[in-house]
């Protein structure tokens, strides 16, 4: 057993726990078992491929021994092993917190195979060299969110189900519609052969037609502007463990999509495609943020930020320098944690009060203060404000900007994080605040709150951690994008330095 | 069926042992294995009504795939002239056939033949449902379809 | 070389059945007339195709495949052209305006799906 | 109700009995032989599914599901964890993840049988995928019962 | 026939986008199906098209001598076909469902969620 | 000797070509849906037919295969849309 | 050391609650312990620092972009640092004592104590990242301090009103510091100090807009005055610390921080001056005008805050002493007065002018703090208020481009500061007494200990003022000037012009106050034009903002799916047709040889099926539709030699038949619903998109050359994969990792379906008579709406 086997873990562990927990499906307590086991499991893996990666560089797997570009490679450089830790670390935070929210009749039909499952496509995702592997491991992901999606039946679920698979299932075809047309082009799957392969197409342009329908696909993926219609239509609607697990993760796979190909394939005609990602990424920054100045419903209220924060993502890719692709990494490390934690602690403003409507909310920091502190943390960090994680991504992006003289994105960026602490500033003061509205809802106080507090605290710990201890946070992010910057290091490790 | 399926396995094992896999091969095999068979078990009484069934079967077939012809040619017929001379309508059959199977095969081969097309059994199994191009005279019609289910019956019981 | 003859012989036969029954799907007046046309000519055809492929290749193993096609479609037309001739009784599908007599009609039970024969019910045998 | 389900056709009933054990080996001919020629395990899985759901709408849910024996939920779990399975053997000889790994059986009557990881592989793929469609199917045939 | 395919696949498309643009929610089932068909017969065309000359070598033989279709294409088509199949099926089960919890097929009436 | 296979090849497709049109006629006709699945059944065994012709053509005997799965599986659609219509759906076609 | 100090602040801040519960009543002073010996240990560098020296301490945080915790200590820092510790410790005992008993009072002095160490860590800071850091927490944390009554609705809206103002100007200021780096190649005070002045620098001007955005935004200038006064929804002491000597001085800290570097151009001139005499103006007229204690003391900080601005402005050697001078006695004579207003309420219950008069006799004491301060404020002799006057008189007339106006602007300001030092020092206290809702009395120690000593010292440093002077003051203002100041003060300069324009404003001030009433009367016009002033404008501006994004939200997200649909794929025509006609030449493939009759037999039967299942009616005929095309679409797999595609294809179609087959009796019906136009719209859509898939195909098999990597498979096929069908050793063992993810796939759809369908509520008609009962009610209905069924 080698080293590279570590890349193949991330997926085939939890593709593995999936269908044990398939074939135990009515026991549930087994279930949760593998929930816990499984993730943890995997968070390990992810730690041991990041300690690899960052050792000893790009890890290659020839998955089946067939050499590259014939074969399926799984490629963990930096960002894919960052992105898979990332992913472990929200896997087993959602485990964890479904373990008490989870109604056991969801855990009897599939809630936990759903699970691994999801986050098996995720990691395959991040994982995969090989461009068709990734439509797979993406409709994987994408169809345990669909699943994952409507349990429980409710009509916002459908209503938002049915927009949701529509516009991906739309965003998958345009995806296979630009594998075939890049194969067509090409002869090729392997995404380091291709980045070679395309360096040899005549005309240029016509590479950058395919990587428009690639952006387009990708960006549906990431809920970029103006294609991010199926995210407010559904992320409110499933439970709290699922919205948290695909606010911290879905978006992010696309945004990764994005990041692998506009650096490693579509590189030739950058001052074309990444400033059309220059305008998406303001647009979506500020379209994302004035949507949630309108809604007055904590987890709409949510939803919408992705969207914006998506923008800075993207923003960080859109300016190509290596500060904004440090600053983008750093944004993406800091979003996924700080994403997920703000939903899960949504779930236990739900618990206690029973309600994500604002006006129902009420008194929250007089009662419970210690929550009030959980989501304080987040919501501060989610701004931008220092030393929070979300300072120096935001901090990073905006000098990145500043010295790209990107002036009009600088200020929009600088406009979005105000118009951030707004929203959550709001929420603050309506659901912590403001004095319960009368008459108070009356739910009584569940128990096992003690472990949800665990949970969000840790990752509300990682918050603060990453913004006071950021310097091997930057450093990691700066090994990423030096890679990002020099596909040909990809290149050299998938198909051999020649 | 048992017998039957022994005759089919004997086959097999036959082409098997001659390495002659193959459509002659099984065919072959097929014919001798049941030669051994009503030799070797000419005493036994299923033996004997097995030793029936298959020569019938095969002038079965032979009168069937006539049938289907004509019911071609007929339908041809029909096809390519104008409809006025059809004068379709559905009958009920009173049934011999009594096992599912014996039903099934019938009403299948009904289908198969010129100018009728088994619709339902009814419920009871006491008749079959037969709709037909040309019920001129019905009593002619059900006769001609008896005659069928006889063929069939002889080749199955 | 007659082998091959034979082969287009059966070929063309074959394709003239399937047109056959085209044509009868296309031309004839009801759903049960049609029928009879696909059920026959559909079959026939194919099997002559079969036969045609069969002369061709001459190899045991496409004589194997080409007649557990025929005896497939042998096999499975009828049972369909059962199934929706049997169907279209319960949804009421009309049939030509010159057909002479329909035992099946009204045997039917709508909730059951109990089809009666025409012993149980003289009375409503008289009445059709 | 339920006598309403049972009213179903006599010559459909009878023809899926005589088609099943044909349809059935079929698609188990289809999967062994399609690392050579046309077919394989999703294929086969297919054809297998297709030849359960005749039995359904022959008969009805009942029957399909007494026959299939497992709930095909089961039947999924087994045939992911046979093909993600199929990836491991290769570690334990040391090779590369999801290697092929090809044993050749000596076996008494049968003769030599050629066993490998892309067979089991197959095979998986061949019970996911009669699972899979079997479990929608079921599902489905079943809420018109509640 | 590459032309010709490409027009059939831009008709597919055309057609698959215009029944999933319906108020009607049940048109999006025709619609799923026909973008699946267009998108795999679009890789099948760009991959290239070539007549019978089937990725299946003869027994005995070690490769095809002369030219051969493209198997790699053929493999992703099957991969995309039985994923959009499965896909398909989910999106059925959910139209259906949704019907049944809304109480309405109008695509108009499904605004209770932005 | 080739000529005539090819000629009835040739042959044989415009007829199947021309079957195949009569049959998505009355497929697009209907008018009841019972009429559309019977034309549907006969396209499936046109398909067949046609593929039995290619087969020849190519000269590949690989194609009998998909005639195979055709005959076997093609009427389950048929059965499928008996079983739709027994459910006692009184819709209105067309 | 520096760091100690700062960083403890903040761990006591944490424990602040816990303590509090186990000592109660006296936590107030215990804390207070905290700031005291932080005073201490930065009075013990006085010697040092005047001397000239720094101190200087760095601790690593994110090294790689040159960002870290660095503490300088000199003058300025000195002053700000003593200022906070100093008047920290009597509020943190003034705090325990006047919110004594208050439920929430653990986490008042959190935040209290947080406040001080991000006020200790902004003034202390030599690196602009970690002072921008600060920055925010103050911030923050006066966010939550001023929304500390956060029940009360007005209260939430002020805090988040003080709250955006100030973090719109930080977001400024960040950027504005960023770009500071970059210019001077450092992010530390220090160096950047050190280094040319970048007033020729091609970044300088909106690095400095940046800038003074953020000062001007956190020190209240016009006309971001407002959430100053508004702030004053805080507890007393929270706008006691805040608005004396912390909170809003951060802006004027920064200003005079980056007078070296920055200052001194034609553009720092002018609009610091300008904007500080109007601010100035501004503030205190609104004082004049104002009843409310809090509201002139806080209007009067505005003033102050104004006319450091300006005196910052100026830049002269002068005016920088005359700053650092202002800034010591604003600093303690608001603190004082500030505490005092507390007093009164807490003691008295009153908070108005209005409804206080005659209180001498009952609170002598605080009478005495009170009047020393307001004297202090409006600038009599002998006290510290009036040496900062005449220094600010003095910098005035010396100054250079707006001589005059400044003048007059700060003569007019100080008319009115005696106006308000007037109200302070003698209308609570003289007269007529009236009835308080409290029984007045003086407070105890810990109330009165704040006002007491920092009144005292105004009147020591009036007195003395080479204390404060040589050890202070001069060393501060060096560090504002960038050199050396070498003035001192005096508080007779004999008699010059500074002199009698104060005994001018004096006199008049005075006179004001005799008429104060009258004066608010005649005034009442400015309350009128306050609907137009920029506090409107700010509440204008954030209903804009919210009917924008709901504008946005209605029109973008609009719960249509039809128009995601249709804006998604309007971004696929543009952007990728926009690509394609960037294209050198546009080379289709286009090419019609070759053709064989069947070919072009099934391709155009497809073209007629696919047309069909469009228009279908139906949804059973366009599934019958679909079993046909799925047979045509084999047909073209098999002609174009994949076998084991078509016939994946034939089963997979007829797998799906079966399964609409399934559902169809419980979907609805197709229903025509959309208008003709709305047809053509998405008809149009649909073409265009299609049309662009048909080019991109022409294209790219135009444009293909290279060779496919699957001669490899075919290669390899029978020798490594042992399987001569390659398609399925692909799927098998070259690309099983595809294979395994797929057939997850299908294992989702399944339990997606299964949860799907057993986790349901709805229940279905089940029998025929049931169904056909539903689909008579359902004809009924449409005959009524007239809906095709
Ligand atoms: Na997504
Ligand atoms: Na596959």
């Amino acid at each position: 057993m080698d080293m590279t086997l570590l890349v193949a873990l991330p997926i085939i562990l939890p593709l593995l726990f999936g269908a044990v927990s398939l074939t135990l499906l009515k026991n549930h307590k087994a279930q949760r078992w593998l929930a816990v086991i499984g993730t943890f499991s995997i968070l390990l893996a992810a730690c041991a491929l990041m300690w690899h990666c960052q050792q000893h560089g790009i890890i290659v797997l020839e998955v089946g021994s067939w050499p590259a570009p014939f074969g399926i490679v799984l490629v963990a450089d930096l960002l894919s092993a960052i992105m898979v830790l990332l992913a472990a670390i929200t896997g087993v935070a959602t485990a964890l917190y479904s373990l008490k929210t989870v109604l056991t009749r969801f855990e009897r039909f599939g809630y936990y195979p759903l699970l691994h499952l999801l986050l098996a496509g995720v990691n395959g995702a991040f994982l995969t060299g090989d461009i068709f592997n990734l439509y797979v491991w993406f409709e994987v992901l994408l169809v345990a969110s669909f699943a994952l999606l409507i349990q429980g039946g409710e009509r916002a679920q459908m209503e938002g189900a049915i927009k949701y698979v529509t516009l991906n299932l739309l965003s998958s075809a345009l995806f296979l519609t630009a594998i075939g047309l890049l194969y067509g082009l090409v002869g090729s799957l392997n995404m380091a052969d291709i980045a070679q392969r395309l360096t040899q197409v005549e005309d240029q342009r016509m590479v950058t037609v395919v990587a428009m329908l690639f952006l387009i696909a990708f960006s549906i993926k990431a809920a970029a502007f103006p294609l991010f219609f199926w995210l407010p239509a559904s992320y409110h609607t499933p439970q709290v463990a699922v919205s948290a697990i695909f606010a911290g993760l879905l978006t992010k796979v696309g945004v990764y999509a994005l990041y692998r190909v506009f650096t490693l394939i579509f590189n030739s005609e950058v001052e074309f495609t990444h400033n059309i990602l220059l305008w998406m990424a303001v647009l979506t920054m500020l379209t994302g943020v004035l949507g949630a100045a309108a809604q007055f419903e904590v987890r709409r209220i949510l939803s919408f930020h992705i969207i914006s924060q998506i923008g800075y993502m993207m923003l960080g890719l859109a300016l190509y320098t290596p500060l904004a692709l440090i600053g983008g990494v750093f944004y993406i490390m800091h979003h996924i944690i700080v994403k997920a934690n703000l939903f899960l602690v949504a779930g236990l403003i739900y618990r206690l009060r029973g309600s994500f409507e604002l006006k129902r909310l009420g008194g929250l920091y007089k009662d419970h203060p210690g929550l009030a502190v959980l989501f304080l943390i987040p919501a501060l960090s989610l701004a931008g404000v220092p030393p929070l994680s979300g300072f120096f991504a935001k901090f990073i992006l905006i000098k990145a900007g500043v010295e790209a003289h990107a002036w009009w994105a600088v200020g929009i960026a600088l406009l979005v994080g105000l118009l951030t602490l707004y929203s959550m500033m709001k929420i603050w003061n309506e659901v912590f605040w403001k004095a319960v509205p009368s008459p108070a809802p009356a739910i009584p106080a569940p128990g096992g709150n003690g472990l949800l507090y665990c949970i969000t605290g840790s990752l509300a710990a990682m918050t603060i951690a990453i913004g006071l201890f950021a310097e091997p946070i930057y450093q990691l992010a700066q090994q990423a994008a030096t890679q990002l910057l020099n596909p040909q290091l990809y290149i050299n490790a998938v198909l051999g330095a020649d | 069926m048992n017998l039957l399926l022994s005759n089919l396995v004997l086959a097999m094992i036959w082409a098997a042992l001659t390495d002659t896999f193959t459509g002659g091969g099984l065919f072959a095999g097929f014919i001798l294995s049941y030669l051994v068979l009503i030799f070797v078990f000419r005493q036994h009484p299923d033996v004997r009504k097995y030793r029936l069934q298959v020569p019938r079967f095969i002038s079965f077939m032979v009168f069937f795939t006539k049938e289907l012809i004509m019911a071609n040619l007929k339908v041809a017929y029909d096809v390519l002239t104008p409809t006025n001379l059809m004068k379709p309508g559905v009958i009920a059959m009173p049934l011999r056939a009594k096992t599912d199977m014996e039903i099934t095969i019938l009403a299948n081969a009904i289908s198969l033949t010129p100018g009728s097309l088994s619709l339902d059994v009814s419920t009871d199994r006491l008749v079959l449902y037969v709709h037909v191009m040309y019920l001129y005279d019905e009593q002619e019609v059900l006769s001609e379809l008896k005659r069928l289910e006889t063929k069939i019956l002889r080749v199955m019981r | 070389m007659i082998i091959e003859l034979l082969a287009a012989l059966f070929l063309l036969i074959g394709c003239l059945f399937m047109l056959v029954a085209s044509l009868g799907v296309y031309r004839m007046p009801d759903l049960l007339t049609r029928m009879h046309a696909t059920t026959k000519s559909g079959v026939l055809g194919a099997s002559l195709i079969m036969c045609g492929v069969m002369l061709f290749f001459g190899e045991s193993s496409v004589t194997l495949k080409a007649l557990a096609v025929m005896a497939f479609t042998t096999l499975t037309s009828p049972i369909a052209a059962h199934a929706i001739g049997r169907a279209s009784y319960f949804i009421g599908v009309p049939l030509w305006k010159h057909t002479v007599k329909d035992a099946l009609k009204d045997r039917y039970d709508p909730d059951t799906l109990v089809l009666r024969s025409p012993d149980q019910d003289a009375d409503s045998n008289k009445k059709s | 109700m339920t006598s309403r389900f049972n009213m179903r056709s006599l010559i459909l009933s009878t023809g899926a009995t005589l088609l099943l054990p044909l349809l059935i080996l079929f698609s188990l001919f289809l999967l062994l032989r399609g690392h050579n020629e046309p077919g394989g395990g999703f294929i086969g899985g297919l054809v297998a599914a297709a030849a359960i759901s005749l039995k359904l709408f022959a008969e009805d849910y009942r029957a399909a599901r007494t026959m299939l024996r497992v709930h095909p939920l089961q039947l999924v779990g087994v045939g992911l964890v046979l093909a993600a399975g199929a990836s491991l053997p290769a570690l334990f000889v040391g090779e590369s993840f999801f290697t092929a790994q090809w044993w050749t059986l000596n076996l008494p009557i049968l003769g030599s049988l050629k066993l490998s990881t892309p067979l089991i592989f197959d095979i998986g793929v061949y019970l996911g995928v009669v699972g899979s469609v079997l479990t929608v199917v079921f599902t489905l045939a079943e809420a018109e019962h509640s | 026939m590459t032309t010709l395919m490409a027009i059939l696949i831009g008709c597919l498309y055309a057609a698959a986008i215009y029944m999933m643009l319906r108020r009607s929610v049940v048109k999006l089932v025709i619609g799923l199906i026909l973008l699946s068909n267009g998108a795999n017969l679009l890789i099948f065309t760009a991959a290239g098209l070539q007549r019978g000359v089937p990725p299946l070598i003869d027994k005995g033989q070690q490769m095809i001598a002369g030219a051969a279709a493209d198997p790699l294409a053929q493999a992703l088509i099957l991969t995309a076909i039985v994923i959009s199949f499965g896909v398909l099926a989910f999106a059925v089960v959910l139209i259906h469902r949704a019907c049944e919890v809304v109480q309405t097929d109008d695509m108009n009436e499904m605004k209770g969620t932005d | 000797m080739n000529n005539i296979i090819d000629i009835t090849l040739l042959l044989g497709f415009a007829i199947l070509s021309l079957a195949l049109l009569l049959a998505l006629l009355r497929l697009l006709k209907g008018p009841t849906l019972p009429d559309r699945v019977v034309a549907l059944e006969l396209i499936a065994s046109i398909t067949i037919g046609i593929i039995g012709l290619y087969t020849i053509l190519s000269g590949k005997d690989t194609y009998i295969d998909v005639t195979m799965v055709l005959a076997l599986t093609a009427f389950l659609a048929a059965i499928g849309f008996a079983r739709y219509l027994e459910k006692g759906s009184y819709r209105d076609d067309n | 050391m520096v760091m100690i100090a700062v960083l403890s602040c903040f761990v006591l801040a944490a424990l602040a609650p816990r303590l509090h519960s186990l000592t109660g009543r006296q936590t107030g002073w215990l804390l207070a312990l905290l700031p005291a010996a932080i005073f201490l240990y930065f009075a013990s560098l006085i010697p040092l620092i005047s001397s000239g020296e720094t101190v200087r301490h760095a601790y690593q945080w994110l090294p790689s972009m040159a960002i870290q915790f660095s503490f300088l200590v000199d003058g300025l820092s000195l002053l700000f640092v003593l200022l906070i510790s100093g008047i920290g410790f009597f509020i943190l005992a003034y705090a325990g004592r006047y919110q004594e008993g208050h439920p929430a009072l653990g986490r008042f002095f959190l935040f209290l104590l947080g406040f001080m160490g991000s006020m200790l860590g902004l003034v202390l800071s030599d690196n602009l990242i970690s002072l921008f850091v600060f920055w925010e927490l103050t911030t923050i944390s006066s966010f939550m301090l001023i929304g500390f009554n956060h029940e009360d609705d007005d209260t939430r809206k002020k805090a988040h009103q003080g709250l955006m103002v100030t973090v719109f100007g930080g977001l400024a200021l960040m950027t504005g510091f960023i770009m500071l780096g970059m210019a001077a190649g450092s992010f530390e005070l220090s160096e950047i100090l050190a280094g040319p002045s970048l007033t020729e620098h091609s970044l300088y001007l909106p690095m400095l807009g940046l800038i003074l955005l953020g000062a001007f935004t956190k020190s209240a200038q016009t006309p971001f005055h407002f959430w100053l006064p508004n702030a004053m929804a805080a507890p007393t002491p929270v706008s006691a610390y805040l608005h004396s000597a912390t909170m809003v001085k951060a802006g004027i800290y920064l200003l005079a921080r980056l007078h070296p570097t920055l200052g001194g151009s034609a553009s720092w001139l002018t609009i610091l001056t300008l904007i500080g005499a109007l601010t100035m103006l501004t503030g205190i007229i609104l004082a004049s005008r104002s009843t409310g204690i809090k509201r002139v003391l806080a209007y009067s900080t505005v003033m102050a805050l104004g006319t450091l601005t300006m005196l910052l402005g100026l830049g002269t050697e002068k005016a920088a002493l005359a700053a650092v001078t202002f800034l010591l006695a604003h600093a303690l004579y608001k603190g004082a007065l500030f505490m005092i207003a507390g007093i009164l309420d807490h003691e008295a219950g009153v908070k108005d002018f209005r409804d206080v008069s005659g209180l001498r006799r009952l609170m002598p004491k605080t009478t005495l703090a009170a009047m020393l301060a307001a004297l202090s404020l409006a600038g009599v002799i002998p006290l510290f208020g009036f040496i900062g006057k005449e220094l600010l008189l003095e910098a005035v007339l010396s100054g250079s481009r707006w001589q005059l106006g400044l003048t007059i602007a700060t003569v007019t300001a100080n008319i009115f500061v005696v106006l308000v030092g007037a109200l302070l020092a003698l209308k609570p206290w003289f007269g007529k007494t009236i009835t308080t809702p409290k029984a007045a009395h003086d407070p105890g120690p810990a109330l009165l200990a704040g006002p007491l000593t920092l009144a005292a010292l105004g009147l020591l440093f009036g007195l003395m003022p080479a204390i404060p002077a040589d050890y202070l003051l001069r060393a501060a203002a060096s560090a504002v000037y960038g050199e050396p100041v070498s003035g001192t003060l005096a508080l007779w300069h004999g008699i010059n012009l500074p002199l009698m324009l104060s005994v001018l404003s004096l006199s008049l001030g005075l006179l004001l106050y005799r008429f104060w009433t009258g004066w608010r009367e005649h005034t009442i016009f400015i309350e009128r034009l306050s609907q137009f002033g920029p506090e409107a404008g700010y509440n204008k501006l954030m209903q804009g903002l919210v009917s924008f994004s709901t504008w946005q939200t209605k029109t973008l997200q609009n719960g249509n799916l039809r128009h995601y649909l249709i804006t998604t794929l309007a971004t696929v025509v543009l952007l990728v047709g926009w690509a394609v006609l960037r294209l050198d030449k546009i080379a289709l493939n286009i090419d019609f040889s070759g053709l064989q009759l069947q070919e072009v037999t099934v391709v155009g039967l497809l073209l007629i099926t696919v047309l069909a299942a469009v228009t279908a009616k139906s949804f059973l005929v366009s599934v019958a539709l679909i079993g046909a095309l799925g047979f045509g679409v084999a047909l073209i797999y098999v002609f174009f030699s994949a076998v084991d595609v078509g016939i994946t294809q034939v089963l997979v179609e007829t797998i799906t038949v079966l399964l609409l087959v399934l559902v169809l009796y419980r979907l609805p019906e197709f229903r025509q619903l959309s208008s003709r136009a709305n047809r053509a719209r998405d008809a149009t859509i649909a073409l265009l998109s299609g049309g662009l898939i048909t080019v991109l195909i022409l294209l790219v098999t135009n444009a293909s050359s290279m060779n496919s990597i699957s001669s490899y498979f075919l290669e390899k096929s029978v020798s490594e994969g042992y399987g001569r069908n390659v398609v399925n050793v692909i799927l098998v063992d070259f690309r099983a990792l595809d294979t395994l993810g797929e057939i997850f796939v299908l294992a989702l759809v399944a339990i997606g379906v299964y949860s799907m369908m057993h986790l349901r509520t709805g229940v279905l008609p089940v029998t025929n008579a049931d169904k056909r009962h539903a689909v008579q009610k359902q004809r009924e209905k449409s005959a009524k709406t007239g809906v095709k069924p």
